[in-house]
């Protein structure tokens, strides 16, 4: 008995810890990154760094001084990139890998929309610890960002939970693994035309939730000197950079498995493989390519596009899912 | 193995954090010149850093006139350790042409210890890559030291 | 919406970087770049005329005396004042100072950006004076030789001529010839083997030029 | 009556009432005249106030087993004059799950809310009447939501409406106190007497006052004058709740209130008026189209939810805009049982926007900055209350809201209308204002920098900081079991909401509706423990990782300039005093809503005939509705 719970005990550690939890999403996220400097760099005919920098990058910053202004509020400062790095750890677990799901049964599309504002929150609030106005702009900005990113997350997942409830006869479901599971039986949801608006939209609103080109005023280095992470140095620093890494694979992952659940094989470890391919593939597209064709939008035009144009995909599917298409 | 790869890393990855102390903009628009695909230094690790916090390498341009001093000294007081100080062309240098101007300041090693000098007005990308490189071992070595 | 770079971008990616790959190939400089300062000493006559037209105070010179009475002169560019402007290199006569492509100029340490070359300047050995076409060519003072520098120049050695035209210091000039280069009416020629500097009267517009850009101050007006 | 009787259950509720009115009296009898104690000016008062809350929540605390769980409707008949004749004569009170849980808030809030008075009210004057008043208030909503009588629920209504009114206007010294207190007399009176006329039809109609008789008659003999009267009432009750369009009243009284106060006012007052028309709604006139009804409840709390949202985002001041989300979130109540996590969490904000009022001396958004230096703890309580009630895990305020999105797309989806979905939609998209505008009000008050006037702040003092602990913690408690709440209070008084049958017949009148076994719809429970334990476990090994790697690693600083090492990064310049100012956050988001905030601006006129007439607009509105949708 004890020893089962022992076991138990053991194997969840171990979801958390290695797979799919800390040193998965570190290698994998990591990963994503480097892949998507060194694709940005091949397309504006650069060589690009190696794709182990964002490695390097996470180890030099750990052996760097951390520097805590005199300003700042202390524990603030330095937990909040803790928190938000676990929160997008927490989200991993609940990602279905075609069907396989660390911990499923609690995991809920509206839980992960509000698990999905942490790591942004926990930004949030150490920008503002920081005391440092430059943080003060990133901050307002990344605020603008997440409402502007809402709308049309919450009307994507609002479809999907209304064409898959429509087929399995509940009429609705929130549940990420029944999800995943119908995608499993009845293939893909991007196969479904209501779902295509959908996938666009979801697909749009990935580089915004990253921060990554062009919707990254928050983190605008040339213009508020990195925004909310301009007092960070240091290992807090590192965290903060590891967390966007875990945030690039967590958003594509999320995508694929709304969208793409049915692809694999249900051998779980190629399934992995599998999924992960799918979120390169969908890191090079979302993130890369437009990082590389685009510039720089001001927050009002970011927040202008995503109620507007996103959100009008969006609403499209929902309808056409509405009408059970 | 864990200090030895910091050590290794640290020799990756130096991001930059360019100040402009009173410069012509020849240098600042080399150092750019250095980030494109021309030159495009990000293959070595580098990168353009936009706060001083997130620096290890400072490179400082232009004959430090008197308003800039302060704030240069303040913003490299203001970059974690390790870290490294390297001047670019000739003005931080010794003043150059500005030289014994009642509002130059240069040389900047009268106010800290810097650590690679460029020379050139302004540098060939190249030569900048060469010091860039020249700071990186220093940080290494720095590191190590820590 | 309009994005121009889409179909770059695709076409990039699988084409060849333009990158130049430079700490790992090389990277000559182009024809005629100005960069690393070569000086050879052997050939300076210590005109100075490089210290007088350095903008940016570069080139500096320490000279000390041997025993046998000769000036040893230390010459030193500081590439780290310098802005690679080639003003030195063109006026030097003795084409002593010569700016190669070789970019490499990194300090590291003091004295790494210094590029220095030492000669011997023999002491004059008095040569007669050989006032050309200077008249007032004062022999009062036969300079004691003592101090290669004009420690005294309490009384100019030459007095003005008075009509605005040149008139030659044989104890300062060193025959660097710059004079006669400058000249706009060419008024002067001036032989450095033979040490003779001699001027044309019906040319010069005694417009001062060669006073100017004597670098010894041998010419008075 | 012996004593074995007197402590019977079934008296608690009225004691739960009078030991607030006797408290008041005591109060008053004693004088105006303030002690000597500079500490505590109020001297004994504010201890008799203090134990007569605590003794109301304790009676209140005991009904919970035969209520809640028992299931029991307490049916009281004042002086034991009870029905003759069919007819109702003597005064009742009714105390059923519903009644119960809006009680249990009322008195929780009431009694934090005097534990926090204590050292607030240290500085004021007229501080002996402030408690007597305090208690006035208190006893008011609580006879109010325990009342079975339609007329005694309309003189506690002008009970507290008086007693709130003056607690607004007794700080004559701050500036706007007297104007905000006008608005909210005038504006209050004009939905007491719409309260009143409603009753006055009732009664014509049916010649009853008592509730569970009035619901009794009331099906099957509705006719215009019915409809009539429930507008009115509703009207009157909206007043109340300050929910659309009567939410400029409230953010003017919470601004000019104390602290304390504006506790009471939106955790309590609001929910006075949320209570009668939920009465009115699901137990007089239930059998007239509730499914239109409900939709229309819907709609005016999602208008409330995104208008005073957006509202909120424009203000510049703590106090007002924790009014404007009060009502935002009322919206939320309306739409759903919300209304417990509300009443904790917006006390809890309004208690630390007081406490920053205490230390500072205001309010202002644009002049404070940077406190959390000062004040760690009122920070953290701050940082509670603001996740709550902006819905993130796991604090109370997500598992409620969670249910509400869940209950309302279930809803879209089962009725097939597409308004519910908006419902879902704008809920979800609210609570990331409300997020949103916490951002600001932290970022402007708590974090940033600390002004130079406000160097030598400090810590409240350890009463005020206890009471807002006790409301943290139930804060932090009801949102890691939510289960458990909701099956000890919420779900009774959802399901007592929905069975009319069993209130009628216990108070022993006869019904043609069947005492009905209520299918309550549970919508699913977010059961956050587990996923909490993952957090933990993930928040300590990356904890112990970055212990274990000198996370906070400081080295020998090389440069001799230490403190401008630790100097915040201004381009170099030397630090100076720079705030991003609160009303130019979110920029980015206003500035694509400028036309419609310009709108409200204008709408927004603060003049009182303004608000007089949309009173009145709104009640012709709603007659129309009723009559035509009913």
């Amino acid at each position: 008995m004890t020893a089962s719970i022992f076991l138990n005990g053991l194997q969840y550690l171990g979801y958390i810890l290695i797979f799919p939890g800390f040193l998965f999403c570190f290698l994998c996220g990591m990963l994503l990154t480097g892949i998507d400097r060194k694709l940005v760099a091949r397309m504006q005919k650069r060589v690009g760094p190696p794709i182990l920098q964002p490695f390097y990058d996470f180890f030099k910053l750990c052996g760097k001084e951390t520097i805590v202004p005199a300003a700042a509020s202390r524990t603030t400062f330095l937990m909040a990139p803790l928190v938000g790095l676990a929160a997008l750890v927490v989200i991993q677990l609940f990602i279905p890998i075609r069907g396989f799901s660390a911990f499923s049964g609690m995991a809920d599309i509206i839980v992960i929309l509000y698990l999905l504002l942490i790591p942004a929150l926990a930004a949030i609030l150490g920008a503002a610890a920081s005391g440092s106005p430059y943080a003060g702009v990133g901050l307002s900005r990344e605020m603008v960002t997440i409402i502007a990113c809402e709308l049309p997350l919450v009307l994507v997942l609002l479809a999907i939970a209304k064409t898959v409830g429509n087929a399995m006869g509940t009429g609705l479901c929130f549940s990420l693994s029944e999800i995943a599971r119908y995608q499993v039986e009845n293939g893909s949801l991007i196969t479904k035309l209501s779902m295509i608006p959908a996938a666009v939209a979801f697909a749009m609103v990935i580089p915004g939730e990253t921060g990554s080109h062009p919707f990254d005023t928050a983190e605008a280095e040339t213009e508020i000197c990195e925004g909310m992470h301009a007092e960070y140095s240091g290992a807090p620093l590192a965290v903060f950079k590891l967390s966007h890494a875990v945030k690039v694979l967590t958003m594509t992952s999320l995508f694929v498995a709304l969208f793409f659940g049915g692809v694999g094989t249900g051998i779980t470890a190629i399934d992995g493989v599998i999924v992960f391919a799918l979120c390169v593939v969908a890191t090079a597209l979302f993130i890369s390519f437009v990082h590389a064709v685009t510039a720089r939008l001001k927050i009002e035009q970011v927040f202008k596009y995503y109620w507007t144009v996103v959100s009008g995909l969006a609403l499209i599917s929902l309808v056409l899912a509405w009408y059970g298409l | 193995m864990f200090k030895n790869l910091i050590a290794e890393s640290t020799a990756k990855s130096p991001w930059l954090f360019h100040i402009n102390s009173g410069s012509c903009n020849g240098c600042d628009i080399e150092l750019v010149a250095v980030l494109t695909p021309r030159y495009d230094v990000e293959r070595l690790g580098f990168k353009l850093a936009g706060s001083p916090r997130q620096a290890d390498i400072v490179v400082v341009t232009g004959p430090v006139t008197k308003l800039s001093l302060d704030r240069v000294l303040r913003t490299i007081d203001q970059v974690p350790d390790p870290k490294c100080v390297v001047t670019m062309g000739s003005c931080p240098q010794s003043g150059n042409v500005f030289k014994g101007s009642y509002s130059v300041c240069a040389p900047l090693s009268k106010y800290v210890h810097v650590d690679v000098d460029i020379a050139g007005c302004a540098p060939k990308p190249e030569a900048i890559i060469d010091g860039l490189a020249k700071a990186t071992e220093i940080l290494k070595t720095k590191r190590g030291q820590m | 919406m309009d994005f121009p770079f889409v179909k770059e971008a695709v076409s990039k990616l699988f084409s060849k970087p333009s990158c130049n790959m430079y700490p790992f190939v090389e990277s000559p400089a182009a024809p005629n770049y100005r960069g690393r300062i070569v000086f050879h000493p052997e050939t300076c006559i210590n005109c100075n005329m490089c210290e007088r037209v350095c903008a940016g105070g570069a080139i500096t010179h320490t000279s000390v005396k041997n025993e046998d009475g000769d000036d040893v002169v230390t010459r030193s560019f500081d590439l780290g004042s310098c802005t690679f402007c080639n003003t030195c290199a063109d006026f030097c006569t003795r084409h002593s100072i010569e700016l190669t492509t070789d970019y490499h100029m990194i300090g590291i340490e003091e004295g790494d950006l210094i590029v220095s070359g030492t000669f011997v300047k023999k002491a004059i050995k008095k040569p007669a004076p050989k006032p050309a076409a200077a008249p007032a060519a004062a022999p009062a003072k036969k300079e004691g030789a003592a101090p290669a520098a004009p420690e005294a120049p309490a009384a100019p050695a030459v007095q003005p001529r008075g009509d605005g035209k040149p008139a030659q210091d044989p104890s300062k000039c060193v025959y660097c010839t710059i004079c006669a280069r400058k000249c706009p009416g060419e008024a002067l020629t001036v032989d450095r083997k033979e040490k003779i500097w001699k001027l044309d009267e019906d040319k010069c517009v005694a417009c001062g030029t060669c006073a100017d850009v004597c670098p010894k101050n041998a010419i008075v007006l | 009556m012996n004593f074995a009787n007197m402590t019977d259950y079934h008296h608690f509720p009225i004691y739960a009432i009078m030991v607030l009115f006797l408290g008041a009296f005591i109060i008053a009898a004693s004088g105006g005249k303030p002690s000597k104690n500079p500490n505590n000016p109020a001297g004994f008062r504010a201890w008799i106030a203090l134990i007569a809350t605590a003794a109301s929540l304790c009676f209140l605390i005991a009904l919970i087993r035969p209520v809640m769980l028992g299931g029991e409707v307490i049916a009281y008949w004042m002086g034991s004059r009870g029905i003759s004749g069919g007819y109702a004569i003597g005064i009742a009170l009714e105390v059923d799950a519903l009644s119960l849980f809006f009680a249990l808030l009322i008195a929780t809030a009431v009694f934090v809310s005097a534990v926090y008075s204590i050292r607030y009210m240290v500085h004021d004057d007229c501080v002996p009447q402030y408690y007597v008043l305090y208690c006035l208030l208190a006893g008011g909503v609580l006879g109010l939501v325990l009342s079975g009588d339609i007329f005694n629920m309309f003189v506690m209504v002008e009970i507290l409406t008086f007693a709130a009114v003056a607690l607004t206007a007794f700080r004559t010294k701050v500036y706007g106190a007297l104007e905000a207190a006008f608005k909210y007399l005038v504006v209050g009176c004009m939905g007491s007497t719409a309260i009143l006329t409603g009753v006055i039809m009732l009664y014509a109609q049916y010649h009853t006052l008592n509730l569970a008789q009035l619901a009794s008659l009331i099906p099957g003999t509705m006719n215009n004058a019915t409809k009539l009267a429930f507008a009115f009432l509703y009207i009157g009750f909206s007043t109340k709740a300050f929910i659309v369009p009567f939410h400029p009243l409230a953010a003017d009284a919470h601004g000019a209130a104390p602290a304390s106060i504006s506790v009471l006012i939106s955790g309590v007052l609001t929910k006075s008026g949320i209570y009668g028309i939920m009465r009115l709604t699901y137990f007089l006139f239930q059998t007239m189209g509730l499914g239109r009804m409900q939709f229309m409840l819907v709609f005016i709390g999602s208008v409330s939810m995104f208008v005073c949202v957006t509202m909120a985002l424009a203000q510049h001041d703590f106090k007002r805009l924790l009014a404007y989300h009060s009502i935002s979130q009322i919206g939320y109540v309306l739409a759903a049982y919300h209304a417990m996590n509300h009443t904790l969490f917006k006390g809890l904000l309004f208690l630390a926007a007081g406490a920053v009022l205490h230390e500072t001396g205001t309010t202002d958004l644009g002049k404070l900055g940077g406190l959390s230096k000062k004040m760690p703890h009122t920070t953290v309580l701050f940082l509670i209350g603001a996740f709550s009630i902006s819905g993130v895990p796991p604090f109370n305020g997500f598992a409620s809201k969670w249910m509400i999105y869940q209950a309302s797309y279930q809803k879209a989806v089962d009725t097939g209308n597409i308004g519910f979905l908006l419902v879902t939609v704008i809920a979800l998209v609210t609570s990331t204002l409300t997020l949103a505008s916490f951002v600001k009000v932290s970022q402007s008050v708590f974090f940033g920098q600390l002004p130079k006037e406000y160097e030598n702040v400090k810590e409240v003092p350890f009463g005020m900081r206890l009471a807002m602990g006790i409301l943290a913690a139930l804060c932090v408690v009801t949102g890691l079991f939510p289960k458990s709440v909701t099956a000890l209070l919420t779900e009774p008084a959802a399901k007592a909401a929905a069975n009319v049958g069993s209130y009628i017949t216990s108070m022993g009148f006869k019904t043609s509706l069947p005492a009905v076994e209520v299918s309550f719809v549970e919508a699913g429970v977010w059961e956050p423990i587990n996923w909490l334990l993952i957090l933990c476990i993930a928040l300590l090994a990356v904890t112990i990782v970055a212990v274990a790697g000198k996370y906070d690693r400081v080295s020998e600083t090389t440069s001799e300039n230490v403190e401008t090492k630790y100097q915040l990064f201004y381009g170099g310049e030397e630090n100076v005093y720079s705030q991003v100012g609160g009303g130019d956050l979110f920029w980015g988001f206003k500035h694509n809503w400028r036309h419609y905030f310009d709108f409200m601006h204008k709408l927004h006129s603060g003049v009182v005939n303004d608000y007089a007439l949309w009173a009145v607009v709104a009640l012709a509105l709603a007659i129309v509705y009723m009559m035509i949708a009913l």
